[in-house]
């Protein structure tokens, strides 16, 4: 039996595909602006890496913003509870999720079965999304990769406020022109990156089995510097890419939906 | 919050820096500046304050005499009241209880700490708190909350009917601490006699309140002391802000702080008389001489700031200013309305308030009076337009002090002031003052650097010609 | 009949306020559930809570507030900046919040500027933090000072008979609204929250005969229609100040049914009467003071929890949203508390900050709201 | 007597080189990460096209974000005098500048000199900049060229709520997921952006005539939408407007030159 999650979020479309539980594809593209055509094309490219076909996949269920103008699925279900469900899979006995996307970031708390127990997003400014942080490496004219890496050589990390993108953008551009070394303000940028999720981590309750996923998950500074902050290891998802945990976690109840064993 | 943050206890960490730089200016100044090299952090908040000898020398000893009081008040027997800045302390000795003020000590923090209160200020967020909420509470109230210092025993609130965001966190740490609570009530109106009595009755309320908490009467022989020393203080004050009308300005801008420090957190204790007189005196000498109040003795233009002035940074914006010749003629925060307070003329006359100690009534009105007075409490309870608020008390200040530009700074809460300072703005333009609105939180330097602070103030200095 | 509600509270100049100015009527704005519309009323007024439902910019608005401002006065200047408010005769303020009471000291402004205009009169309306005997003292004056001077400016005269007779028929609209409310809490709600919220909303901007009318015809078909929203989640709000039915409309789609609030311009209007005999101001002023638990009274969180669990209870709600303004540090704060007391109690919340009403982010709520209901039902 | 003046922006550098008579050459170009690399950079471009070596420069002047770190500059001054002086060599009867750039938005108001007499920046929180701008041209998939003419199709704009830059693009990318058309997004769009640039405008009264510069005054969109909002017209002098920092750089470079000159001789 072939199941298939599809999950279009604001900046990636990533779709997984599995086959009697196993993974067998999966993909992660930069989205367009219709989340239909995104999800089309996601899905051919997973489906072409399983050498399959459309008519192979016997339940799709979708997830992310634009979960519910996708044409050829069979249920959509929020991020969250893919998200929940994905690490669960992944990692049994995991506590909590912290996803970092492209415009969103949130805390998930999960009860042993992987259910969804409580949740915290970051609804009230943009500086704790990734898309902060792509952002900020145009700024500095570097790439994302760098803007991870970096920041391990910095020395006095710049302070940067962790409220706002446009604020901390207007400060990062004035510390360039004073000649601030870009190995500080990167590491300035991963630590308000951080510190604001830590805000809400910690608002929701800090657990001792914590996992991360999402795309900034990607970028050893902020997570490094969030280790340091929560005083815990994160645990980063094994056999796939973290950016495509929410497409697992929907192949999962896909997989669930059509009656599949556990 | 970091592991490393609950490992200290908040109150004690800022009282051993404080007594450490108290103690720097015993030796020789050579000693002394020699010592900063190893206290990195602190110099330049050491260097500005000690910079201005004997009254600040004065004033760190007495912050580290307030820092004592609270860490021992327990061992003392005496219960600790967690309160805001702009609460008069002077009603609290009467009472046998030690003032925890809040504000003070995130300045203390911001002012000395390379990082700021940033944790702080974020463990309240953790908490609930709204992360537009005014960082001066957010700040040292986190380790509070977190339970980093003395344990208050009861909170008192004194900004209720003047700033939300203020009244919000003490309503918010009372119930989070489950504290015992009282809110001294700021009504929009100032003068009317029934508003008057509300005051008087509001303010006997919170002697009761204190009285049941504490199981001790009022020392009404203690009260009568704390008026006489309140007096001394008001004309030190008085006079003070007489020299600053002076041209050039003959008293230092960091008087301002030093000034509001001491009825923040010892008005009407002896403790904060010895510096005003201090301050009085060095003022005095410079006016003699015809010097301003800056290090180099000239002054090329004179400031004012509309609301609060800017803390973080290392009070690097005073040490700044005084680099440029500019003396810094007070804050909002120096309206304190004493008898005889030199802006009280005119259009504001009727704003003051008397002492009268005769009997415990009259001295408990006159302490009332004195505490709907205090900054804040007093101009920014109604609309900017109506007596004795804040467009009219501007205006006074500017006749009085004659400034040549203004500045407003808040926090990202103040939205009492961020709402209508646009509206003042206009005014103040239209007396000819030119007025710079700066986007900055004046307790979280994260927000917004000093140093592109610094570029706004220059910029805007140059180019209205304040600066030639 | 539904759409006659929420017409009402999506244009501002409705036609019942146009109908009532052609008769030469006056019209008085207000700005804060604490101000006392009997007051207005007994004068021959119509009372109309000033709201910002349309605004799409806040450009005039960002001319005199600052930056770090709560959207929704931004949203009502907006529209008095634009001219939409010049049907109004009055303006009454009060102190509800600070981003509310410099609605006052931005409006004159603007007016001054040519943005718009300042109606004609103008009162600021002290309302005390706390609840004493003496604060209801102050504030039985300050109403009495409220009733001279809309007497003097207009040349009326506001008697105790006066003043009778619009308790009489405001508290005929609170006892219709309970009763809508009990038909909330039936198992098979017959209404929407959206259309509810309509019909709340409606209040404040409606002669009472008519509403009153209206609300009462309303009941009457929603107790015969047999049909309901049965078998939904159901789920309160509270909060900051709320008067948007398409908000409602929105967490609704999420498949849950909004069956009560502890809004101000919700529930927390009608619950409680005015006593109707004895001193008439005495009644009025204790009912405005004493029975609107609204966070602006600090030191009484206690209370208000009490009302939020004691609606959760009536309603059967399932679970609570808990939305607070950007900037708006009381309810915000509260909130937080709030949901820490309900959960503690096993009532499930979600807590979200978001911009007033035009101004909403509607796929980021959409999104919270959906992720919390599948919870619900899992 | 060859002056010149450059401008490091926080997105463009811009090199403007002058002589007696009038602008010699001048050049724009993204910025880098940089600024000293920026306007050696720059300067070289504009120096080349003028068929000049550094050493024919009697006096460079410096302004915007970076200029501070610029190396080879006799003076620096703030943009705000310099927009101010550009528009008075351009047309001197204007009385008030809008300069949007990439990371701000200024009301300029300035005398018969061009001289400044009052002037204010955008609130923090806000987005009424060119950033803005180009973050949302890449959310619809368009040119930023294109991005002005596309407003200017839209017969009914949609109103875009959110000013947060972040914030605004989700808005825009699900607008777009809901079938709305691409003009009437860009209209909605560039009216945000004009309510902000008017707030600014009224906030130290409203003057004409009145004219804008910086690198958004290319896109005819602001305009239309501006003109509408303000309800006045417009001025649009001749040249490049995403110059004029650097022109007024280099006319006080020059003034400068004149006046040392004067003195030493
Ligand atoms: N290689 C990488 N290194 C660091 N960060 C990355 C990398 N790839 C993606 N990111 C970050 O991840 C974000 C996208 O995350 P994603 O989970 O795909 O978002 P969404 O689900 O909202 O589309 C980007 O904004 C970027 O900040
Ligand atoms: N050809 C163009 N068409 C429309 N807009 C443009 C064009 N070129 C630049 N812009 C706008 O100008 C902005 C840059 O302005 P500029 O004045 O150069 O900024 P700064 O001086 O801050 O570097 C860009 O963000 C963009 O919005
Ligand atoms: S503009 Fe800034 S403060 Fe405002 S929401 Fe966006 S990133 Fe946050
Ligand atoms: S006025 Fe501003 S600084 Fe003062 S307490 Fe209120 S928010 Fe804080
Ligand atoms: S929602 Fe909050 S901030 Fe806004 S007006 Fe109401 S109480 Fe004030």
């Amino acid at each position: 039996m072939n199941v298939a999650g599809c999950d279009v979020g604001s900046l990636t479309a990533k779709a997984v595909i599995l086959a009697d539980r196993k993974i067998v594809s999966c993909s992660i593209q930069r989205a367009t602006s219709r989340p239909e055509d995104s999800a089309r094309n996601v899905m051919e490219e997973a489906l072409a890496g399983a050498s399959l076909s459309f008519k192979d996949i016997n339940y799709t269920v979708a997830t992310g913003y634009g979960r519910e103008r996708i044409p050829f699925i069979n249920d959509a279900v929020s991020e969250i509870s893919c998200h929940g469900r994905g690490a669960q899979w992944l990692i049994p006995g995991v506590q909590m999720i912290i996803d970092i996307g492209g415009q969103d970031c949130k805390a998930i708390k999960l009860d042993r079965d992987g259910r969804v127990v409580k949740f915290a997003t970051n609804d009230k400014c943009a500086a704790g999304t990734g898309r902060f942080l792509e952002v900020m490496a145009k700024l500095l004219g570097i790439s994302l990769d760098d803007l991870g890496t970096l920041s391990s050589k910095a020395r006095a990390p710049l302070d940067l406020a962790a409220a706002c993108t446009i604020w901390a953008q207007t400060e990062v551009i004035h510390h360039l022109n004073n000649g601030m070394g870009l190995e500080d303000i990167a590491a300035g940028i991963n630590q308000a990156m951080a510190k604001r999720v830590a805000m809400i981590v910690n608002g929701l309750g800090l657990e001792r089995n914590v996992c991360i996923t999402g795309g900034v998950a990607k970028n050893e500074g902020v997570v490094a510097y969030l280790e340091k902050l929560l005083g815990v290891k994160l645990k980063r998802p094994p056999k796939v890419d973290p950016q495509a945990i929410g497409a697992l976690g929907a192949a999962i109840l896909a997989h669930e939906r059509m009656g599949g064993p556990q | 919050m970091r592991k490393e943050y609950k490992e200290y206890q908040f109150d004690k960490m800022v009282q051993s820096i404080v007594h450490f730089g108290s103690l720097a200016k015993d030796g020789t100044d050579k000693e002394c500046f020699g010592m900063f090299r190893y206290a990195p952090h602190f110099k330049e908040v050491f260097g500005t304050i000690l910079g201005t000898g004997e009254p600040g020398v004065k004033l760190m000893k007495m912050v580290d005499k307030y820092l004592c009081d609270v860490l021992n008040a327990s061992a003392q027997g005496k219960k600790v009241a967690l309160c805001t800045f702009n609460f008069s302390p002077a009603v609290l000795k009467p009472l046998g209880v030690v003032p925890l003020v809040v504000e003070p000590l995130t300045t203390l923090g911001v002012m000395m700490w390379l990082r700021g209160m940033g944790e702080y200020l974020n463990y309240c967020c953790e908490l609930g708190f709204t992360e537009t909420s005014c960082s001066a509470q957010r700040g040292a109230m986190g380790a509070y909350l977190a339970g980093l210092g003395v344990k208050p025993d009861f909170v008192l609130c004194n900004s209720v009917g003047v700033c939300d965001t203020n009244a919000t966190a003490f309503n918010f740490a009372a119930e989070y601490l489950d504290l015992p609570f009282y809110q001294l009530n700021a009504l929009p109106l100032f003068a009317d006699k029934r508003t008057i009595d509300y005051q008087h009755r509001d303010f006997r309320g919170l002697i009761s309140f204190v009285e049941e908490q504490t199981g001790k009467k009022l020392d009404v022989g203690l009260m009568r002391e704390v008026i006489h020393e309140i007096k001394k203080q008001d004309d030190l004050i008085n006079e003070i802000q007489d020299l600053m009308q002076l041209k050039p300005s003959p008293v230092p801008g960091t008087y301002n702080v030093f000034m509001y420090s001491v009825k923040f957190i010892y008005g009407g204790y002896p403790e904060g008389t010895e510096v005003l007189e201090s301050m009085l005196k060095h003022a005095k000498q410079n006016a003699a001489q015809g010097r301003a109040g800056t290090a180099s003795g000239k002054e090329v233009a004179r400031c004012f700031s509309v609301y609060v002035d800017h803390y973080s940074a290392q009070l690097r914006p005073w040490a700044w200013f005084d680099s440029k010749d500019i003396s810094h003629v007070g804050s909002m925060m120096n309206g304190f309305w004493p008898d005889g307070a030199p802006v009280a003329k005119g259009e504001l006359a009727e704003g003051i308030y008397k002492l009268d100690a005769t009997n415990r009534d009259t001295m408990l009105d006159s302490l009332c009076d004195q505490m709907s007075r205090m900054p804040m409490v007093k101009q920014i309870r109604g609309p900017m337009d109506d007596p004795h608020q804040w467009l009219l008390e501007t205006r006074g200040s500017i006749r009085t002090f004659k400034p040549d530009f203004c500045t407003y700074t808040g926090t990202i809460g103040c939205r009492n002031t961020w709402g209508a300072i646009k509206v003042l703005a206009r005014d103040t333009e239209k007396m000819g003052l030119p007025t710079l609105i700066l986007f900055g939180d004046a307790f979280d330097q994260r927000i917004t650097s000093w140093e592109s602070m610094r570029e706004r103030i220059d910029e805007f200095l140059s180019i209205r010609g304040i600066l030639k | 009949m539904l759409n006659e509600f929420h017409k009402i509270g999506k244009e501002l100049f409705n036609n019942h306020l146009k109908q009532w100015k052609n008769a030469g009527k006056k019209v008085i704005g207000y700005n804060c559930g604490h101000v006392p519309e009997e007051v207005i009323a007994s004068a021959g007024m119509l009372p109309y809570r000033v709201r910002g439902i349309g605004a799409d910019s806040t450009s005039i608005a960002d001319t005199y507030f600052g930056p770090v401002i709560c959207s929704y006065p931004k949203c009502i200047l907006q529209l008095a900046g634009e001219g939409k408010y010049n049907f109004l005769d009055g303006m009454i303020f009060s102190p509800g919040c600070d981003s509310i009471r410099r609605l006052d000291d931005c409006w004159r402004k603007a007016a001054e500027e040519s943005h718009g205009v300042f109606p004609g009169y103008r009162f600021y309306l002290g309302i005390p933090h706390k609840v004493t005997d003496y604060s209801l003292e102050w504030f039985i004056s300050e109403v009495r000072r409220f009733i001279a001077s809309l007497s003097e400016h207009f040349g009326v005269t506001i008697g105790d008979k006066d003043l009778r007779v619009s308790i009489k028929e405001y508290n005929k609209s609170r006892t219709l609204l309970k009763k809508l409310d009990e038909l909330r809490f039936q198992d098979n709600v017959p209404i929407s929250g959206a259309d509810a919220t309509a019909v709340i909303i409606a209040a404040n901007a409606m002669p009472r005969d008519a509403y009153n009318a209206a609300l009462e015809k309303l009941i009457a078909k929603l107790k015969k229609s047999g049909s309901g929203l049965n078998g939904k989640k159901r789920l309160i709000l509270g909060g900051s100040a709320h008067d948007d039915s398409d908000i409602v409309a929105l967490i609704e789609s999420s498949g849950v049914v909004v069956v009560g609030d502890t809004l101000c311009f919700g529930s927390r209007s009608y619950v409680d009467l005015i006593e109707e005999d004895g001193d008439p101001v005495t009644a009025i002023a204790k009912r405005y003071l004493t029975r609107n638990p609204c966070p602006r009274v600090f030191g009484s969180y206690k209370e208000r929890l009490a009302y939020m669990r004691e609606r959760v209870k009536d309603t059967k709600a399932d679970a609570v949203i808990l939305q607070n303004i950007r900037f708006c540090d009381m309810h915000g704060a509260e909130n937080s508390l709030c949901e820490r007391d309900l959960e503690a109690a096993g009532i499930p919340c979600l807590k979200i900050e978001r911009e007033y009403g035009p101004m909403a982010e509607e796929g980021r709520i959409k999104m919270r709201v959906d992720a919390f209901v599948e919870n619900l039902r899992a | 007597m060859i002056v010149a003046g450059c401008d490091i922006g926080s997105l463009t550098a811009k090199a403007v080189i002058m002589n007696e008579d009038g602008i010699v050459s001048q050049a724009v170009m993204r910025a880098g990460a940089r600024p000293e690399e920026s306007a050696q950079k720059i300067m070289e471009t504009a120096l080349e096209m003028a068929g000049l070596k550094m050493q024919a420069l009697a006096y460079v002047m410096g302004t915007g974000y970076g200029r501070r770190q610029i190396s080879f500059v006799q003076d620096v001054v703030s943009e705000i005098v310099c927009h101010g002086q550009a528009m008075h060599w351009l047309n001197p009867s204007i009385r008030m500048v809008i300069d949007v750039g990439g990371q701000d938005a200024k009301a300029i108001r300035v005398d018969e000199k061009g001289g400044v007499l009052q002037y204010v920046y955008n609130d923090k929180c806000a987005s009424g900049t060119g950033r803005f701008l180009e973050v949302m041209a890449e959310a619809l998939e368009v040119a930023l060229e294109n991005l002005g003419p596309l407003a200017l199709e839209s017969q009914d704009p949609i109103s875009i709520s959110n000013q947060c830059a972040v914030f605004a693009e989700t808005e825009v990318v699900s607008l777009l997921n809901g079938g709305k058309a691409k003009p009437d997004i860009a209209g909605g769009l560039v009216r945000a952006l004009a309510h902000r640039i008017a707030a600014l405008a009224k906030s130290i009264g409203l003057e004409t005539p009145i004219a804008m510069s910086g690198g958004v005054a290319k896109n005819q969109g602001v305009y239309a939408a501006l003109e509408k909002v303000l309800g006045v017209q417009f001025n649009r002098p001749e040249g490049d407007p995403q110059i004029n920092g650097a022109l007024g750089a280099a006319l006080l470079a020059r003034a400068k030159l004149q006046r040392l000159n004067a003195e030493k001789g």
